[in-house]
């Protein structure tokens, strides 16, 4: 099992999901995070006050996934999450020792994708 | 200048102070019920398209355009003995100060420009589009104000429109359908969910421009006559009329009344009533406001399916709305309640008057505005860049966001304590630098 | 229709036009003062609750309650001549057109159904609830407003109530204790705590509704007279005191002035001077604010440990207000200042007819209200379902969200560029259909 | 008391109803533009820091203050006849009654006080603010307003302010000042970017403000003149010449113009044209609000470069406003629109006349506030803890969030349903218990 | 170490953190997320545009562990988040590989459950 | 590669933001949370209810960072993030199996120090 953290521009973000769902992704949780990476800063003015904003709006998904699972689902998040910018975002992918459905009590395989067999866990 | 004589009338002064207060307040309120409407990136260039007009426009409008609509001048266009607010000083006008007439008008002038924002909203460079309104006031504004109500032709026609379903709305949905053709689709149009990001804003914005529309309609009697009691009512009953038809319609198609739904509904029946709202019986305003909700609401749901992205629906509130209710005036004017006959009252000809005019100002409007776009766009470009749009029209036109928290902002000026390190609170103990 | 003779009082009409605004404008600032109080997923039902019965309880009153309350009929009913507004037009009322007196009462009509809402937000469903307030006000407030104002028994026996403490309040509070024992408590009542989720908006509520409440005071003077201005200066006089009590009780018991207990004051001294304002002295009203404050707070305190779900407190702030106000007004009238005595000036029984006044409106009003809730729910489930409790009336009722990002939401229809690839923008240069 | 004559003019009265409620308004719209400039840890506090003036000021003026200002005494201070409300009655005082003409006063006693705290949001506490704006009200401004417009001895030099130019903006910016310098800045200032939280709340109460400022000018008039006419326009095309004057100077300084410049311009054009606006021609009005327009902007830049933490800027904005429209009143002043002769019209004096009227006051009031503010401070701690403003004031002062959402917020007294265990809903099925 | 990274649904929250609290859990950490999983979709409508709501509001929990705790930790998490209802979450157990407590800068074991002894970290 | 977790106090994360980049972390994505500790609760009132507030708002550092500048990092946080009260918060690292820039598709230490030569991913 992996968990795959994907942080993205938000103007992709529907694109990322329908991707994902292309790619047979059926279960996956989002978060509005803000990120600072290579992407020029926006200046702010509030009467006297000139800021700098060095944190840009992101969206952040977090997915789990099973190990066979990881290729296709972070090549869906590549494809469209992709503009060729500054800013597009990264990816990171990390182990996971277990993982449960919380409606069912099931772990792993069982909790992510129901119908496949039980794969050895890590 | 304090003319001696004749006093204005006190009520009649009392009663447009308060309208022209009144009215005013609906351009902040229309910057609620559009900026709730857009997504949060673009919510206070939205607001701004509104509220720059009370700045932008009010002047405009003092210094120039009440001479060209209400000067006396031809039956096209009006005189110059106003410009700069010559002339115009504290004699009686009708039987208030000329100077309130002159800021009662005023206000019109500010809320249709601003009405035009809602069909460009999220994509038009904010510099421009100041200069756009303030010659939009002069150049399509001023004559159609001065048709219909400044002793222009139509007027002289026989156009019935008491406080401006023609000139205000009908003129403004021209013009907004003309700019949002112009001004091309919002780059996520039609592809992405544009949804409203501040619905409670909306409601507040609807509810405030019915509170002002007191003032647009009654007011527009002038004087605190039978006839603003007529017009307010009037103005009252025909929006519950276009609510309540709205919230069936939605009821019975999805199940559910929207609150969005509500308060264009709203909307929809005080543009409808605007032109009527001196000249029908009540349950003539009941009527219109009724009959105006189905049409905008099929004109929402169609044009949304169309590639024209007005993108808040100016024409299928405004200019539908507005339409509706100029023609069902020509049905429903009656003389007993103010108005001449219309076809109701055995005066068939009304309706074709009121189309003629209708016709005449919309045809107008759409044209001049799409050359004056264009013309504007020849100095300075209009459309916002695909990558400001995806930013968002807040930051890039504004350098602003309307909800901020101040994480990873860093002051670009430190000022006082120079290093930027963590001082102690000590160094605010400082001896401050005190202004004289 | 416009009658020739006698003219009304132009003066009056202008302060009855303010008037009739603003107490129309209570209503949506009633729908903040409650919308900020109920968590996000119930903002817009909440509002909705408030802003449909401007359409819903409007046209109800123009068209049938304004005939049974004010119509020549028995102590019990009015009459039937102004059905359909039949016989409503601009003669004179009073000093002011008939017509707008029909609408100035219109607006008491729907913001006392309105307030109801406040003890049975977040699970009650939103078609049998428009459906509810439709009949409650020609069941319930109708015959309530004739027997005190319309020349009903209880006016006759001396009930005073300028401006509505009995009628509006007492009467909205009945209502509402019985709606929420029939539709029982919220699901995490008394579980987990529900916490407004705007208080700005419950300020914004409670400055707008004390605004339009000088139209709903000062204005039931019916005109521009010295007693207009005595209510108005009660109304701005009486809910300082309750603030202020209110503040200073908070701070004795925890330390720490609410704003939400700022606002609830506000809004108590409001109710309070309602049913006295023209009739008893500037420091009087202080008074009736000043005695409010702690028995609406104590009782606040007391009902929230109760199983009583009266949401957002509508019998502690409108009851328990409303009877102090219509109690000490037979306490504190005063001839001098435009009441009859009271006991102060020596007339005791003025106390039991008040007492009798209030009881006798509070019984009818809860009686005929859980009857109408019970026969509503014949008709159709008045309670939402636990499921829709849990996801939020917003999207379960009416299919939206109050606030939204559009994150994750999919166009049902992507209308113009069928598929839903990447199209670059080229694909929106596409010939444009233009509307007619 | 209804005195029998003679009789108050009714329209008179009708504007003066009016324009009392729209004065009122200002308070809770000053609340939400001050309200959405802090960071929204301090949106309560600081709202309430405006609404609470409502009812610590009102009261305190009704009983105390009106007297000091408006009783006959001495040139210096007011007397004692109207203590409580004494004498204060239905009678008329010029043409409306003495009552109305209190409570207008009252309004403009309130919104001064509030005013004040655009200087210390962010770091008082709330009890020793009502504290200090109670005395503050007694001790400061009541003088003041009698000095200039209760018969003392600046109205008796000849200074002109016809709305309170002096008497409350450069008093209020000069106490502001004074509270800023004792309060000290706040912890993060200078250091942290220290950004408005909700900018749609600035400009709706900008809105709000110039809204209600109708009323505060033009109601100056106390009546239903030409003067008020001439005030209410110039109210209308000052601030619109200074938004325009403001976005022209942003736009060319970074090419954007803000919303926050927007509603700042506004507020700073109605303060400038409030000493002049029933004095000089519209041309004046719109030159006085020119011409404020860089002098705030300018002031601003300037201030938030040192370490004096006015924090909403109330010196330039209120002080710079007032002061320049104060002077410039003295140029503009013109007989034939009302005023007496200025420095055009050819009376270079009254330049000066101004210039010592807004001296004295300004002296007095930062004197006196900074001795008041300590003398507080010796009875109970002004600055908060630095903690608790890290904390944030809405929790710390009142103990609230503006925006909850109940997550984590765990019920101190669980009433009901005793052990907080997942009861099922069949538990509130159990019998109520009833309010008698 | 272990991160234990659970989604459940809002309405639940504050039984989960009763419940964690019970189990002696005392050091978490909350935010609102969004999800999608078999949920069925909420369609809404603005004027003319109808939307499918392809995700559900969540909130996700984050608790630091020991080893030795996560098996209650989960175990109260299961319990009090589960509705039997599809959308009840997930819960992810990642590895750990250091833990600081920035206030004392002490580690591992030592920073999430004080007073503990010091157990060789993973 | 490591993913650093770290939750620190709102007031804290311009510093923490600052000492960040002056340790040459360019790249990082922010969120705002809210946890449970040791801190004293808030008790806050609306009307007759009266709640104990369990929660606190915290800012969550999500740092995607190669082996060697974990030190550096953590070091920075530590300093920046301290304020000696109970609160301060916690820092997690956690393994991290790949990486990948969705800009350009480059993996691990491409994807978050450019210019950086290639190690052997963990
Ligand atoms: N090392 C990192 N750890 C966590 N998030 C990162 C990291 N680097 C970048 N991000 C996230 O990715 C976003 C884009 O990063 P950036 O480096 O500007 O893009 P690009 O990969 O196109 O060069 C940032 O705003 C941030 O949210
Ligand atoms: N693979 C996953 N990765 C991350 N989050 C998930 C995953 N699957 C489900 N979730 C989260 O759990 C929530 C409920 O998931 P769902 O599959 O609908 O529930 P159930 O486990 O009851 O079938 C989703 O809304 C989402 O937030
Ligand atoms: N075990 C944990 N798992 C996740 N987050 C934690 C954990 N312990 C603490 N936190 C986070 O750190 C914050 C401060 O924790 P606390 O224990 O109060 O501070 P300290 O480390 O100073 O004792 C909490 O509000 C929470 O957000």
């Amino acid at each position: 099992m992996k968990l795959i953290v994907a942080i993205v521009r938000p103007e992709r973000a529907n694109e990322v999901l329908e991707a994902l769902f292309m790619a047979e992704v059926r279960g996956l949780t989002v978060s509005r995070v803000q990120g600072h990476g290579g992407e020029t800063e926006r200046v702010e003015t509030y009467r006297g006050t000139t800021v700098k904003m060095e944190l840009q709006d992101k969206v952040r998904f977090e997915i789990g996934v099973s190990d066979h699972f990881v290729e296709p689902t972070v090549r869906a998040i590549l494809d469209s999450a992709r503009t060729g910018d500054v800013g597009d975002g990264k990816i990171f992918v990390l182990p996971v020792e277990r993982v449960y459905r919380i409606r069912t009590g099931e772990t792993d395989q069982m909790a992510v994708t129901p119908g496949w067999p039980e794969e050895e866990s890590r | 200048m304090i003319a001696q004589s004749p006093e204005p009338s006190a009520p009649d002064t009392v009663w447009m102070l308060v309208s022209t207060a009144l009215v005013l307040l609906m351009t902040p309120a229309l910057a609620f019920f559009y900026g709730g409407l857009v997504r949060a990136k673009n919510a206070l260039n939205t607001m701004m398209m509104s509220v720059a007009s009370l700045g932008i426009v009010g002047l405009v409008w003092a210094l120039v355009g009440y001479s060209l609509a209400f000067g006396r001048g031809t039956g096209v266009i009006g005189g110059l003995e106003f410009l700069g607010l010559e002339n115009v000083g504290l004699e009686v006008k009708g039987s208030i100060p000329h100077l309130l007439f002159m800021a009662y008008q005023a206000t019109f002038a500010i809320i249709t420009a601003a009405l035009i924002s809602g069909a460009i909203v999220e994509r038009m460079r904010f510099g421009p589009y100041l200069a756009f309104i303030a010659l939009w006031t002069v150049v399509v504004y001023t004559p159609a104000a001065h048709w219909v109500w400044g002793g222009g032709w139509l007027g002289s026609l026989g156009v019935l429109d008491y406080a401006g379903g023609t000139v205000v709305h009908v003129n403004a949905a021209s013009a907004a359908l003309a700019a949002a053709l112009v001004l091309r689709p919002r780059r996520d149009y039609g592809r992405q969910a544009l949804l409203p990001h501040n619905v409670p804003y909306v409601l507040l914005g609807a509810a405030l421009l019915w509170f002002g529309w007191f003032g647009f309609n009654a007011g527009s009697a002038l004087g605190a006559t039978r006839t603003a009691a007529l017009a307010f009512v009037n103005t009252f009953l025909a929006p519950a009329a276009t609510m309540v038809v709205w919230m069936l319609i939605e009821l019975a198609r999805t199940g559910r009344a929207t609150a969005v739904g509500v308060a264009t509904g709203i909307v929809v029946g005080l543009v409808a009533v605007t032109p009527a709202a001196g000249f029908v019986s009540p349950l003539g305003a009941i009527a219109i406001g009724g009959i105006a909700a189905p049409l905008s609401y099929f004109t929402i749901l169609w044009r949304s399916r169309t590639a024209l992205d007005d993108s808040l629906d100016v024409v299928a509130a405004h200019g539908v709305g507005g339409a509706t209710g100029a023609l069902l005036t020509g049905v429903f004017a009656r003389p007993e309640w103010g108005g001449s006959a219309g076809l109701i009252a055995g005066n068939a000809r009304q309706v074709g008057v009121q189309l003629i005019g209708l016709l005449v100002v919309a045809a107008y409007s759409g044209l001049a505005t799409a050359l004056l776009i264009k013309l504007v766009n020849v100095v300075a470009r209009v459309r916002s860049s695909q990558r400001d749009e995806a930013v968002g029209l807040d930051v890039t036109q504004h350098g602003e966001e309307a909800y901020t928290r101040g994480e990873g902002a860093v002051l670009v000026m430190p000022s006082i304590s120079a290093p930027a390190t963590r001082s102690t609170d000590e160094s605010m103990r400082a001896p401050l630098e005190v202004p004289a």
